[in-house]
């Protein structure tokens, strides 16, 4: 069964062209960004943008590196440089000049990585963000996004460039179920309680949030009162949330399309030992590198499915 | 006529992924190799170091079918992909073919482990298949395997990987590295006193990274004479024509500064690259790099002019086109 | 008062110095060892093992990426890489090629990184390896060790040799009291039990382990018993002595020279709440660069001190 | 006579970092400048842009001796620090001085963030004692912070940190990304349609990290005028000479194909120094590199060589030999 079907969610945009769109959108009414490309704004849904401001727009070839470092000096001239390649590439080939051209003098610099997950597919493990959270999240004072669906991402993509310093947005490959409505809200570090519920709390980012969506109804059917979190924001980690959780609910699933290391999960289970210690269970890779395939049989060989979380629910409500 | 029969067991494991179905399924089946006539490509072990016998070096001729029958594996298994990167495979054959058929690489397809063989590492990775379908021509594993290309459970990735296929020597993807682990690789022969060489396939887009001109200034303190790189100068990059993305213009011109031998030929016919190789195979005193210019797709430049796009990036041919290739090839 | 002085421990080697003394004095015997430098080898020691072997060693100059593939290659072919930098520029300004060069192909490489943490003083941030933990915990198969003081970091220095696949070992710049005897043992994922006690456990690695024993100390005046946990591997993590700690003291803390972020912190955390929730509280570096300034004044100003896990511990003991 | 007084106030405050006691300290003091007799070293407003009168430009006597008087800075600030790297700073003196002192650059030390201004990247952070010494002579504020180099609260850390000293364009210390921020620094000028330039010295042993040849590449491709680097070639990096641990040789030879305007120089005579930067300030149309051949240490040289160690990386003087150092340079 398809990703959301079991919850009754349609397939809509992938983030990646949700964050083309709104970017190119914004384009006009916001004159100081700048695009900084490395020869993957076909991917990433830069291209639109660039087409329609060239002059705003640079693509330094296979060089990430410099590609970071640049959209740095920008920054540092006042414009709101939109930095994106693969997740993979950006955070992991260019983490230095991350660290020290973007977060250490703090400046304007939005990370924007597509290609997060395993769920990219035939390309493998070489094109595939997996560490990308926890490497963004290793960053002092940069705010981490992870977006569930398009109509989220670009009201993300938004609220991103309103935000003043260093972010990362995560983005995914395959089109993506719509979770919410075209005109949404996104506040940067407010945590959006898709469904409510008493018994277990299910938190989630980006695709997982569709998965939390179908688990929830597969125990809901079960009779259990499953609440689901859209944790899109990963740092600054919404703590109330959380707290509430922990607090309301005593059980807390937490799935993401990322390693067990350094992900959301690692960031729930801090808040929820300093807070309020409960019993939480973790849906994610592991530590391990996929493999080539197909997107959705990945996913289920890997163990990021519904059925997975509804296993990890199980085993906290028994 | 049939090659050498192959087992390419996992003998390399990797984490989590303990299944393997698609290499089992294909691991006993017959290996047809080059079709040519030739007995076995397996150079025989002369001194301690594998060589090739005089009666076994092929013709250019025959080098030209090999090449022909590696382009059509190549369009075979992305379309049956339904992805991958079929024009940046295309443009390469010449050289790949030239280095596993040609005697200018020692290896056994039955032994890939063999410490003393020579290395080839394909750093612009993408460009695999024209790699599986030398390898599976070689005799590393049945040719039946390459129709599981990118398939899950399948050795034969979207990009090559080291664990999990013998005979792969780097796993690469991410653009930029392979010089460097080449020169690693041309490091420990010299630690170990083994006539080891190493060859290495790099994009002309891939050339913008970094890594690549520390690689050169790193091989040529080091002065390691039994490194070889080729620039596979297709003219295009992921966004585009190198020219419009990147312009890297001349590389000879800026690697021989950097105390590299080099040579700039025609990378798409066979004549230019068996002489470059001789060449290069001569200079045991420093690096060599061969700037091999090639076209993007080159063997079905036509149909691309057709379709309007001659970069073709990272995109399969649609079953007609990939049909009227085949014809085209044969 | 100079850390380890309320516990009675007295200045030895810094990690490093034993590190490259050990190096040295292992690689007659370890005949497949190469060195891989990066124009830093008189600050990380690997320089005595360079002028004992110098056909085994490589100095690349400046040029992280080159140097981490280079190792890979010659671990690809059979050789044992030891490759080191600052921490700061092997995981920040390699970390694609730990990733694809070492860590996808689980070659023999072993990532050394000194100048670890804030107490490296002066220098200031850009030397400063602060996020080292969190990004090699980040690679798939890679062993990650934190060593304590000489003689256990000569001991786990040798243990990485003999581990087949890659590891990280982290190392410090200033001198580190003595907490092991000259020939102890050391053990891949298996933590110390430094002191025994019932109430508190505090978990901690490299320098901050002496923090722990100088705050045990202090503790126990006040009548607590307090387990001291040097917690050297991060990965893999020693799960049956947390949990062991969660139930037989109830109360934990956790304290690292390193972001709270993807630290030991995170690690300890996610066991916890999945195998024994109890409170647990965190000393680290936040979210947060820190700046030049001497060793001693920045772990005082920035509360990697005794003092601090004092704190957080009686935070817990009320 | 008084320069202006200035008033480094944290204007970007630092996470965690909410004290600055040092600067507070000093911020009131007596400015001295660069006690050569003139009024005041503050370019003023011509056009909208900012423009040195004639009469106020300094001959090559007087910016020897601000030279001077920058040598004596980083050798008193080092010492006092006890720690820090005077030679690596020493050999890029002639180079900071001219640029900041002989009109080649406009900025308003009482202006920091003045967007018009040209910018001073020193990409070989841990050479910053040269640049703090020229910014206090220049008064960015007053030459008292010197001696705060490295102390615990200061703004001046060992490596320049951007967010809390004004002034500082690039916050570097990880070796080969000032050209790259540079690069984006110019692009924006483009953007923004202002005349602003952007000046870069970087270490002959940084010329080995790969991003600079990124940088070189795309500063190429997009033609930026208003972009000079200058490379310190003082012929040593950290663990010897740059011959032995990787040698670069003639940058010339391996920049000018990269598409870059070479020249190459003595960087520790400010006339050649001075002349260059003419030469490069007349060159609009492409990226400029000048290749100034330095020695490490310059200044003190016999004292290096006494000691029997003319690399002296990252070291201060003991004060001994500081004492004897400020002697020869007065
Ligand atoms: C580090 C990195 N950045 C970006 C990519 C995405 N990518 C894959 S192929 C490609 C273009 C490669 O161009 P070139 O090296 O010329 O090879 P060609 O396909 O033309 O043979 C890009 C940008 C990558 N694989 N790795
Ligand atoms: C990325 C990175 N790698 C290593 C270092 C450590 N390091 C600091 S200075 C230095 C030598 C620099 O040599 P060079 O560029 O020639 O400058 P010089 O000191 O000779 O002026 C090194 C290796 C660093 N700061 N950054
Ligand atoms: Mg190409
Ligand atoms: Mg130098």
């Amino acid at each position: 069964m398809a990703l959301g079907e079991l919850s009754g969610l349609k397939l809509g945009q992938a983030t990646r062209d949700a964050f083309g769109d709104a970017l190119k959108d914004l384009g006009a009414e916001y004159k100081d960004v700048v695009t900084v490309d490395g020869d993957v704004g076909n991917s990433t849904r830069t291209e639109p943008f660039a087409q329609a401001f060239p002059d705003r727009a640079f693509n330094v070839g296979i060089a990430e590196s410099n590609m970071v470092s640049v959209a740095g000096g920008l920054a540092s001239s006042g414009k709101t440089s939109v930095v994106a390649s693969f997740a993979a590439f950006l955070l992991c080939n260019a983490y230095d000049q991350i660290r020290m051209s973007v977060a250490f003098p703090g400046l304007n610099v939005k990370l924007v990585g597509s290609h997060a997950g395993i769920s990219i597919g035939e390309d493998g493990p070489s094109q595939m963000g997996i560490e990308d959270v926890a490497l963004a999240c290793s960053l002092p004072g940069v705010a981490v996004i992870v977006t569930a669906d398009g109509p989220s991402t670009k009201a993300a993509t938004k609220a991103m460039l309103d935000h003043k310093g260093p972010t990362y947005l995560r983005l995914g490959r395959p089109k993506a179920p719509v979770i919410y409505d075209a005109d949404c809200d996104f506040t940067i570090g407010k945590a959006n309680v898709v469904k409510e519920g008493k018994d277990i709390t299910l938190i989630a980012n980006g695709l997982m949030v569709s998965a939390a969506l179908d688990a929830a109804t597969a125990l809901e059917k079960k009779g259990h009162s499953v609440r689901v979190l859209d944790m899109h924001t990963v740092k600054p980690i919404d703590e109330a949330a959380i707290i509430a959780a922990a607090k309301e609910t005593g059980r807390i699933v937490v799935v993401e399309e990322h390693l067990a290391h350094g992900g959301l999960g690692s960031v729930v289970a801090m808040v929820v030992c300093k807070e309020h210690p409960v019993p939480v269970s973790f849906v994610n890779l592991g530590d391990t590198f996929a493999e080539s395939g197909d997107g959705d049989g990945l996913l289920e060989k890997y163990g990021l499915t519904a059925d997975s979380v509804v296993n990890a629910a199980e085993g906290l409500l028994s | 006529m049939h090659g050498p029969r192959t087992s390419p067991t996992e003998s390399r494991s990797h984490p989590g992924t303990t299944d393997v179905p698609l290499v089992e399924a294909f691991s006993h089946a017959e290996q047809l190799t080059y079709r040519l006539g030739r007995a076995s490509f397996r150079p025989k072990p002369v001194n301690n170091t594998y060589k090739m016998d005089e009666d076994q070096k092929l013709s250019i001729d025959e080098l030209k079918k090999i090449a022909t029958t590696l382009r059509k594996h190549i369009i075979e298994m992305t379309t049956a992909a339904n992805s991958g990167h079929p024009s940046s495979s295309l443009s390469a054959v010449e050289v790949v073919t030239a280095l596993y058929f040609g005697g200018f690489m020692n290896y056994d397809a039955k032994k890939p482990d063999w410490p003393e063989r020579d290395r080839f590492v394909l750093s612009k990775g993408h460009a695999v298949p024209v790699l599986y379908a030398a390898m599976a021509e070689a005799g590393y594993f049945g040719v039946e395997l390459l129709k599981t290309l990118r398939r899950l459970g399948s050795v034969l990735e979207g990009h090559p990987n080291l664990k999990r296929l013998p005979g792969i020597e780097a796993s690469t993807g991410s653009l930029g590295q392979g010089l460097s682990i080449g020169l690693g690789q041309a490091l420990a022969a010299r630690v170990d006193k083994t006539k080891s060489k190493v060859f290495v396939v790099i994009g002309d887009g891939e050339m913008g990274e970094g890594q690549v001109w520390e690689a050169l200034a790193a091989a040529s303190k080091y002065k390691v004479g039994n490194l070889t790189a080729i620039i596979d100068q297709n003219g295009y990059q992921q966004t585009g024509a190198t020219k419009d993305v990147l312009d890297m213009g001349d590389f000879q011109k800026k690697i021989e500064p950097f105390g590299w031998h080099v040579q700039t030929i025609n990378g798409n016919s066979m004549e230019e690259v068996v002489d470059a190789l001789k060449t290069a195979e001569a200079v045991t005193d420093k690096p060599k790099m061969i700037v091999s210019k090639t076209r993007k797709g080159y063997g079905i430049l036509p149909l691309l002019e057709e379709a309007g796009d001659t970069n073709f990036h990272g995109k399969p041919l649609p079953p007609a086109m990939a049909e009227k290739a085949l014809a085209m090839l044969s």
